[in-house]
């Protein structure tokens, strides 16, 4: 059987929604004849003629196009170049497209997808994860995949979820992560994984750190530890359901992400394990997020920014040690 | 040329702009209204104009912030503005929005947000999955001013309109200042309508206090839209007759602006047209006056003894999709 | 002695800073002859002429405009007309000024003043306050002053820094807040005060959410329960010593703050709170923001959405009952 | 007309230009490098003419990604290209930004970051600030592609610095593609060139790939902006003869494009104008020629024996103000 990569697994997730539904359409840069920058949209264009535009280099337009798309009763798809460029649409994102349904009543069925995350050399500006911005408005679903299967069964359910979805795709996982087939666990969207189970602590995470986090507990597993991993899928809302149940079982929590350190998702979950979780607690949560600077350039420089398997390694043992 | 009985329609419809208005102002001194008011005094004639070229159910229309009298045209409800202004929870945004932020999207009427420029490629995706669903796309007009000429949002939305050739009729309202700044701040073309070549779209200018030029202009030009020409850009100077809200009494207006051309109130022109055309007179107009009246009572009425939203029984709810949490 | 307000110490801090120092000059929306939509700018157009620039409605441009007066050695002090059109300039604040600095070692000593919370019948689109947005991005420090003095004093230092400064002043204090004087108690900028002692429970909060703080304080001081008001005054960086100090007298916290729930302020203030304070804690810290929707017009909904002395006095009550 | 002298100068850098990049994409090919590497092949004629028309320490040039030329006609060190692709920490960003995003803002080269349109109004304040200094402005010169034009931040600089008459100069490289889109998914208008006059500003064109023209043009260009002309726009178009980055293949390029005029390769232009100038001849080339292989190895092996940033020393600072916790 061969191999599925995580970009197949979007490129087949947006191949099948337009299969199904002929509501749903592509709007982007360079996503028709070339493809796409990562090629996630590869031979969609030829096979669904008239469904796949390229645009101008206007993510404002882009992003209030596909609002007034959603309006008409179509299903938008906007392919963001790199995440880092939806700054110029975000204005239309978080204060039209998400303040829609609230306001009019009308939904607005959008999905943007943007590239995320760090990858050597890609530097400041094709590197960021920017799921504090989506999350911190209200109107906005925000999903960050971490497996090939929800690759495709999430962008799927954002496809035919009614409300605007950020659906952040990461970039370091795109031709990286390899799967037998994209059948995945059924899992509906909004419930977190544990990618792991273990006892003694939990990470919660999101993205390519799950992965991170998984080596980290490989490693600390030599050492008899065993470590559980929440894969948060879902980064707005979070499943607090999920996330105490872990705490529950291990009572330390380690709230680990690529972003920038403040704020953000791992706030967030530390703030629900803290004023929902308080008693589950055997030890202060901590956290773990990228350095506070623009991420950098130089490969080496880049691995010290953002959390390895080592620094997660170094956190939990200072967490476990507790 | 434009017939008598759109002269007159459209009079009609510009006078009621212009009541109601008036109205709700009044409410606003008395202390009945939060946040602020924002009239198209003096855009009357360019906005019912707009409205009037427009057919409801098969257009889209995106007023912007001047545009009562265009809402009117267009089929609005002469409630909905009162109910929006006082948080009605009848309105079409049952509280949640306010003031100019009205608008039915269902029924190809955009509710605007207040950032400038961003309803032009709300406007486009509308025409776009239209025509992507095989429907009849009907033409989509908006409005915007000329301050807003120099958002981002505004390039890229009529610059997309023109790369996807859209039928996007595009009304830019030069009524001479945005908010207290004179459009010698806002841009040092000629005219705007300079801009269009740059667009690669058709051009059209109109006096913007003059109904029938705008009648005869924004007509043409919806037509050719409506013929597979493209975004069309219209350019209509004239005087803001107001402050930029109710709370602004425009001291830094230029005077000469109020006493040259385009300082002329649209109605006084309107009138002179509607009657030298034949299509009313005096008395017919006086009629038509004490209507309108009896309209703008009943709407504002209706509204104030509407309900206000519960915030108790409010759910809070951004989202349409229900997720357990 | 004749009382100044919140929007006069504003303009006397521009006025003071301008005649102090010729490379500071304002830029921004009908801020020249007219004195802008808040009349922050009254006066200083004919004071300093050729220093107070109207500017087109172009948040991008001004923006990138003020990274670039900065870079020459000017200090611009950017007026948007309110916080919420900020997202327009957006990207050119967190990915040009912010990164400026860490990528090229030229500071950009550049401050953008924004108008910022709610206020009866302002509406989702004037009422948005921005913390989350600006503090989440490296290189950029946010000023929230909550009184007069502050107003004053906060301003002259933002405009002093060599950083980008979000300068975040609240719309309802401008002419509420009144005081005898703009002197303070010179306190530097980056610490927070203890604005009331108190020993049963510690409000962390900011700007206008400050003086809700303080009058559900007083309320409950009626039962005799002593709260503490932390004014954090810099939502970024955080004065961590001064949360920690104040959760050692109190053992309780509330993270209140007026923005959206998700992330930001009041996540990082309770995430401070748990992963270095965890041990100060008597009781689960608990957090108050706004709704998760846009911000409603109706001024019944708009108080019904945003934390008010009630909500935040019922919400101290089950905190001090733990 | 152009100067032989001129023409000779900047040729050379145009070769140079040409060598280093071809350097930088071996090295790239062979792994040595992480990320992309964006090349200036079929620009370097119109950056070359940019660079050399200004004047450095009194004018401003902000290149962008394809303005290799340009940046070492302004004064750029040849090493500073190597040492930023290969994040070196002697390069101007030290490891923390890489590729085409150098710069030294303080010596009149700011640096770019990626997001298009974005500089133009960076170097808008540059100019304000020289004015309100009351320190001589010089020009300030940016440039960008086809593509870049559809962005709200070209729109919202461009304007901004007409309305403030600023002495801008900006190069619009129309390579007939951004990425792979073409560009009549970018734009409309005949001519980008017909956007100036909805600034009010000034516009010119000259082909993108004739050395002696893109002097000529913009020579006069920045001589209008220097004498008070205010904005220039000029427009250049030609063909880019890379693929977008070095992992491209341009597939997608029009063949026709490629054997057409616009498909021309600047550098053979440019050596036909220089020969026939009479400035050099064919010896005096090939010596020429040599001396730039000898700086591009010099260049690129400084660039390779310089140091990386350590990781372990980094303080990670992005504030200048130091706060106490
Ligand atoms: C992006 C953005 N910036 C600032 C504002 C604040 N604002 C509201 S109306 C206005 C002036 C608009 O002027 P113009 O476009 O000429 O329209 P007019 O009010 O004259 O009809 C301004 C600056 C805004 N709404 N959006
Ligand atoms: C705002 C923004 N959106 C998308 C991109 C991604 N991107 C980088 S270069 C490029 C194409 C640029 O084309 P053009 O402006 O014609 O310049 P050229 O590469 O042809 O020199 C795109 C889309 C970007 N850098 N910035
Ligand atoms: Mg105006
Ligand atoms: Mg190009």
């Amino acid at each position: 059987m061969s191999e599925i990569n995580y970009i197949d697994a979007i490129r087949k997730a947006l191949h099948d929604a337009m299969a199904d539904d002929p509501g749903v359409f592509l709007y982007g840069q360079d996503i028709g004849a070339f493809g796409g920058a990562f090629k996630a949209t590869k031979g969609l264009y030829e096979t669904f003629p008239g469904r796949v535009l390229d645009c101008p280099i206007s993510e404002d337009a882009m992003s209030g196009l596909a609002l007034g798309a959603a309006i008409e009763g179509m299903r938008p798809v906007i392919e963001m170049q790199f995440a880092d460029f939806s700054t110029v649409g975000l204005n239309q994102i978080i204060n039209n497209c998400a303040t829609h349904f609230y306001r009019t009543g009308i939904p607005a069925p959008v999905v943007f997808r943007l590239p995320s995350g760090g990858t050597p050399g890609s530097g400041p500006f094709h590197s960021q994860s920017m799921e504090a911005l989506y999350a911190h408005y209200p109107g906005l679903i925000v999903f960050t995949p971490a497996t090939v299967a929800d690759a495709y069964s999430m962008l799927r359910e954002a496809i035919a979820i009614d409300d605007p979805v950020i659906f952040c795709e990461h970039k370091l996982l795109y031709r990286w992560l390899k799967e037998d087939s994209i059948r995945g666990d059924g899992l509906p969207w909004h419930r977190a994984r544990v990618a792991r189970v273990g006892k003694h602590a939990t990470v919660v995470t999101h993205a390519a750190m799950v992965h991170e986090a998984l080596r980290a507990a490989d490693q600390l597993s030599e050492d008899g530890w065993e470590i559980e991993v929440v894969d948060l899928r879902c980064a707005k809302p979070l499943d607090r359901t999920t996330i105490l149940g872990s705490l529950a079982r291990t009572g330390r929590l380690l709230a680990l992400g690529e972003a920038f350190p403040f704020g953000g998702v791992t706030a967030e979950v530390v703030s629900i394990a803290a004023t929902e979780g308080f008693e589950l607690l055997d030890a202060p949560p901590q956290r773990l997020n990228s350095r506070d600077t623009p991420i950098p350039y130089q490969p080496d420089l880049w691995r010290a920014h953002r959390p390895t398997a080592e620094s997660i390694q170094a956190a939990l043992r200072r967490l476990l040690a507790f | 040329m434009t017939s008598p009985d759109l002269l007159l329609k459209a009079y009609c419809t510009m006078l009621l702009a212009r009541r109601l208005e008036e109205k709700i102002t009044a409410i606003y001194r008395a202390g009945g209204i939060a946040g602020g008011v924002y009239v198209g005094r003096g855009q009357e004639a360019l906005s019912a104009a707009l409205g009037h070229s427009l057919r409801r159910g098969v257009d889209i229309f995106a007023p912007l912030i001047r545009d009562q009298a265009g809402r009117l045209a267009f089929g609005e409800d002469p409630a909905e503005g009162p109910r929006t202004y006082l948080g009605r929870a009848t309105g079409p945004m049952r509280g949640r929005d306010g003031n100019v932020h009205r608008g039915r999207p269902s029924e190809g009427m955009p509710a605007m947000i207040s950032h400038l420029g961003t309803m032009t490629s709300v406007v486009c995706g509308m025409l776009l999955a239209r025509r992507m669903q095989g429907r009849e796309t009907g033409v989509g007009a908006t409005s915007l001013g000329d301050g807003a000429t120099s958002t981002g949002a505004f390039h890229e939305g009529l610059n997309l309109a023109a790369v996807e050739k859209l039928p996007l009729v595009m009304v830019v309202a030069n009524n001479q200042y945005a908010y207290s700044t004179p459009t010698s701040r806002q841009f040092v073309c000629a005219d705007l309508v300079d801009k269009a070549v740059g667009y690669g779209i058709q051009g059209h200018t109109c006096p913007g206090n003059d109904l029938s030029e705008c009648l005869n202009t924004i007509g043409k030009a919806v037509a050719d839209a409506r013929g597979g020409g493209g975004p069309q850009l219209i350019v209509a100077p004239f005087l803001r007759l107001s402050g930029h809200g109710e709370h602004d009494d425009a001291f830094y207006v230029d005077p000469a602006l109020r006493e040259g051309p385009l300082g002329r109130d649209c109605v006084d022109i309107a009138r002179e047209q509607v009657l030298a055309s034949g299509a009313a007179d005096e008395e017919t107009l006086a009629t038509m006056a004490g209507e309108i009246a009896d309209i703008v009572a009943t709407a504002t009425a209706t509204a104030q003894k509407d309900p206000l939203p519960d915030p108790y029984a409010e759910t809070w709810q951004a989202l349409k999709t229900s997720c357990p949490a």
